[in-house]
């Protein structure tokens, strides 16, 4: 198995340059995702950058990694799909408590509630109520859903067209 | 009850009025139908159909071949019809920019006035 | 003053537009759905601008006068759906030439 | 000649969208802005986080980042649903 | 009682939170997926009658959401958060579509069985973000909030249609969303040039200021709006995405397809009956009436040589969407004060509207119970199915003769209201439309010819389910309940809703 990895995609210079970014990127796209509500970025930006980790993975290593699971079964990918939405269902149960109880974290003082003055301050992480979690939610799905997109764009299309030729498509006949 | 009689602007309608005739003349049909000769043998030749005296061809008249005049008479006006209906996407988004001029002009016009 | 950004929306609005009439490529009409979104997105994000404002958060700096949350916050949403749009319109390219070997728009028709 | 008529009718469309957001307010000067204003002045109060646009987001207008995430749901299930039927 | 007071929001949250659990749920059984699905659609179900109930008294059921007290809508002066308003007209609405949708789910139990059952879940999924899209479309009071849930529903619809896998499919599902793309981007851009111009994005307060100062902004605005909102409800330029989408979806998805149709004209009699009454050119009545006209003529004209099912019931739709059309026109026209002819023309159209929806559903019902019996979509095929299953013959026959407005079914009672006065104002209009109930008439009595009558069918013909019949036979009732009793429907639930569009104040001041 690992000797067919190391065989196919791209040279091991760009494998191992991407294993090595990944975990900066990582890093990177949780923190946007965390500091939501004290900088620019959010959870949908901190996914979105997450989920360039699996567009590097499938360029890196070729789609033929995933392949080779995905003609094995659709647990891998289902268990994905289902982590995404019980996360998902977590944020709207969240969303839905702010919608209906109105911040209810907030106000309740207990929380993530540290009194922020108005105007100019440094910004302290433990505020904003609820709206870090939901952050964390959101960029949780935004990673699941963008990735699955790729994935299943990039590995479910079919052998035999992938080579098609490419200068017919979309020709004028007249 | 009130709730039967639909009073418009101009008239009035009565579905009850309307459901006793329908079945004043189901019952008129009905009565016709049971003075009809009753001693015909079922399943010999006698409940066939006869078209100047042969059996019909029995087979169903596709839909397609119905109407057929209908569609002849309104050759040019299916013509233009069809030929509007390309089934392209490009001509799907171009009919909906037409619409956006249409609709642009004449609020504009109307907007002036 | 000539409000430069409002034009180029236009522009790029038009410019979308015209692809879907004229190209018959699907991907061309997908990127063209894309440059369209992005011409709107423009459109919201460039309404909520303010001249000499910062960004609406409140760090360390000092308080100028900020930029107007909402349109930056309806870009956001924007942005999303329109990734998802162009997710999944890719997605029915993709699949359309797995079955007809063609992209062209005019082959291949659902017609009368 | 067909080309040329709808290059015609794409232009007029664009001169019509050109003169709208022409009568729109010059750039950077908007002109009605109490909703905005309440937000920055009243949003880091009643939410707690420093970030309006998050405060917006998640709070203000949660319902339309709530609709956000079901659309993009809602475009993976698509995609997830073309892609299993073709497999069979 | 605090059901009562979260009803609007209650009505989306229920399906699109049962639409999250449903993969969840799947994974216990298809059997208690099924329920599942059908139970949440029949609370959201129960909410919405509550809501109507309280609403069609009179009132205007206001919910902001998020706020500490539901009814505090306006902290400064104007709203800040995003606002559910919930008026006679948007409680007639969503009360169709819910129970459309909690028909189809019920439709679908034994319909969709055997297609492929990997994916089956990402269906009910799917169905239910339809249904949450369709409440949130019917209730909303801010714009930006219409033009997302308007992409939620074109994108589960988008998904829906190309469930079947076929190549045609997704050649549907591509045009429908590069159109459906297209007009809300567009949409977007008259909903941004409006905040550019107010600086809010609630409906009533734009529709406050709208009535003060209006310029060519305004007319931009909704002239863009409203041409997004007629290619959503496939009125006749636009309409061609509406009959290969119509083609390829299955029958329950298309009747859900058909009332968002139905809703994307409310939305758009909203935005042009409640927010920009006072500034509208007479044009725009105008407009939407010759546009109503020429959708019954030519919807009527190419619907007459189709031969899938499916496809012609897509063109008959068109039709029946012009019927609408004609009415509400006719009242739009009248505006500043709708009253006599105008009032009843703009009842007859929202009648109408209900009407369309039971007609057109329970004649693709029935057109999807032939496909499920058969296998067969082109009617030059199949033939003498009456033989196997008359019930079902009974069934279609209500329905053509509804769409038809024969007495004594729903479709008669709004027809007539509608020929009889926009005879008065245009004779003309009156006149196509009554020639295109003529040929409606004469193509389903084809259709119905040749597939129920003749020779029987020689392929094989499997049994209808009860759970398909029962879902057509509610259809059924409910049209002839409206066709026996056409006044009661009136006074509960048509002439409300109408007094609530035309009385735009009655609106805003619920808001503002």
């Amino acid at each position: 198995m690992k000797r067919k990895i190391h065989d196919t995609g791209l040279s091991p210079i760009v494998k191992m340059a991407v294993c090595i970014l990944a975990v900066p990127v990582a890093t990177f796209g949780f923190y946007v995702a965390l500091h939501g509500h004290l900088t620019p970025g959010g959870g949908f930006a901190g996914g979105a950058v997450i989920a360039t980790i699996t567009a590097m993975f499938l360029v890196a290593f070729g789609r033929d990694v995933i392949k080779s699971q995905h003609s094995k079964s659709f647990s891998s990918l289902r268990t994905i799909k289902s982590i995404g939405i019980t996360t998902f269902g977590i944020l709207i149960f969240i969303s839905l408590s702010a919608t209906f109880l109105h911040q209810y974290l907030t106000s309740s003082g207990w929380f993530f509630r540290v009194t922020v003055p108005f105007g100019p301050n440094p910004g302290y992480l433990g505020t904003g109520g609820i709206i870090p979690l939901m952050n964390l939610a959101v960029g949780l799905e935004v990673v699941v859903g963008l990735s699955l997109a790729v994935i299943l764009l990039l590995v479910s299309s079919k052998e035999g067209h992938t080579e098609a030729p490419v200068e017919k498509m979309g020709r004028r006949e007249e | 009850m009130t709730g039967f009689v639909l009073t418009t602007a101009a008239g009035h309608w009565d579905p009850l009025l309307w459901l006793a005739a329908f079945i004043i003349i189901l019952a008129i049909v009905y009565i016709i139908r049971s003075r009809g000769y009753k001693k015909y043998k079922r399943g010999t030749e006698q409940t066939l159909p006869f078209f100047s005296g042969n059996l019909p061809p029995v087979a169903n008249i596709r839909s397609s071949n119905m109407y057929w005049g209908f569609f002849e008479a309104m050759g040019r006006y299916y013509k233009w019809l069809r030929r509007a209906h390309t089934g392209v996407v490009n001509d799907y988004v171009y009919s909906f920019v037409m619409l956006l001029v249409v609709i642009l002009a004449a609020m504009t016009l109307g907007g002036l006035l | 003053m000539i409000s430069t950004p409002f034009m180029a929306v236009v522009v790029l609005v038009l410019f979308g537009l015209s692809a879907m009439v004229f190209k018959r490529n699907l991907i061309k009409i997908v990127m063209a759905v894309h440059v369209m979104g992005s011409g709107v997105n423009l459109f919201l994000i460039s309404l909520g601008y303010r001249a000499g404002s910062t960004a609406p958060i409140f760090t360390n700096a000092p308080k100028l006068e900020m930029a107007l949350p909402v349109p930056q916050a309806l870009t956001l949403t924007s942005i999303v759906i329109n990734i998802a749009v162009v997710a999944l319109m890719l997605t029915f390219a993709a699949l359309i030439y797995e079955h007809y070997g063609t992209l062209d728009a005019r082959k291949r028709r659902l017609l009368e | 000649m067909k080309e040329k008529t709808k290059a015609g009718t794409l232009l007029v469309l664009f001169a019509f969208l050109f003169v709208a957001v022409l009568s729109l307010h010059p750039f950077g000067r908007p002109t009605d802005t109490r909703m905005d204003d309440y937000l920055i002045q009243n949003g880091q109060l009643e939410t707690g986080c420093n970030n309006i646009v998050t405060s917006v987001l998640f709070d203000y207008r949660a319902l339309d980042t709530l609709g956000e995430t079901t659309v993009l749901f809602a475009a993976t299930c698509g995609i997830f649903a073309a892609f299993l039927g073709r497999k069979r | 009682m605090i059901l009562l007071e979260h009803a609007p929001a209650l009505a989306i949250a229920v399906p699109l939170l049962a639409a999250l659990a449903t993969p969840l749920v799947s994974k216990a059984g298809k059997r208690i997926r099924n329920l599942w699905v059908i139970l949440s659609l029949a609370f959201a179900e129960f909410v919405v009658i509550m809501l109507g109930r309280d609403v069609l008294a009179g009132n205007v059921h206001v919910y902001s959401v998020g706020a500490s007290v539901p009814s505090l809508t306006s902290t400064g002066g104007f709203p800040i958060r995003i606002i559910l308003v919930a008026d006679a007209m948007s409680a007639l609405v969503s009360l169709a579509a819910m129970s459309i949708a909690l028909l189809a789910a019920i439709y679908s139990w034994r319909f969709m069985e055997e297609h492929h059952s990997l994916g089956l879940d990402k269906f009910y999924t799917l169905l239910l973000l339809l249904a949450a899209g369709m409440m949130g479309l019917s209730l909303t009071g801010d714009f930006f909030t219409l033009f997302v849930f308007i992409e939620v529903v074109s994108i589960s619809s988008a998904g829906l249609i190309a469930f079947f896998s076929s190549g045609e499919s997704f050649e549907a599902a591509f045009k429908y969303m590069v159109i459906s793309a297209t007009g809300s981007l567009l949409l977007l851009f008259g909903i941004g040039l409006l905040y550019g111009k107010y600086g809010m994005l609630n409906m009533a307060a734009i529709a406050n200021e709208v009535s003060m100062q209006h310029s060519f902004l305004d007319i931009a605005a909704l002239s863009l709006m409203v041409s997004a909102l007629l290619l959503k409800s496939g009125s006749v330029p636009v309409h061609m995405w509406k009959p290969d989408a119509y083609q390829e979806a299955p029958a329950q998805v298309v009747i859900m397809m058909l009332t968002i149709t139905l809703l994307s004209l409310y939305v758009m009699f909203r935005i042009c009956f409640s927010v920009f009454s006072l500034v509208l050119p007479v044009t725009m009545g105008w407009l939407i009436v010759i546009l109503g006209a020429m959708s019954v003529f030519v919807g009527v004209t190419m619907a007459m040589p189709q031969r899938n099912l499916k496809r012609l019931i897509g063109y008959a739709a068109v039709a029946e969407i012009g019927y609408v059309m004609l009415g509400a026109g006719t009242g739009l026209i009248a505006m500043p004060n709708v009253s006599g002819f105008a009032m009843q023309a703009l009842s007859g159209g929202i009648f109408h509207m209900i009407n369309d929806v039971l007609d057109l559903s329970l004649m693709l019902l029935a057109a999807g119970t032939v496909f499920y019996i058969t296998r067969q979509q082109d009617i030059n095929e199949v033939g003498g199915l009456a033989h196997k299953s008359g019930y079902l013959a009974v069934l279609f026959m209500i329905s053509m003769l509804a769409i038809a407005g024969m007495p004594p079914m729903g479709g008669f009672a709004s027809k007539l209201m509608i020929y009889e006065s926009v005879y008065y104002f245009n004779p003309l209009l009156s006149i196509i439309g009554i020639l295109g109930s003529i040929m409606l008439l004469a193509i389903f009595v084809k259709i119905f010819a040749s597939v129920f009558l003749g020779v029987p069918y020689k392929g094989s013909v499997r049994q209808v389910p009860k759970s398909m019949m029962f879902a057509m036979c509610v259809l059924a009732f409910f049209i002839l309940f409206f066709g026996i009793f056409p006044n009661l429907a009136l006074d509960l639930l048509i002439t409300p809703a109408a007094e609530a569009l035309i009385n735009p104040q009655a609106y805003i001041g619920g808001v503002v």
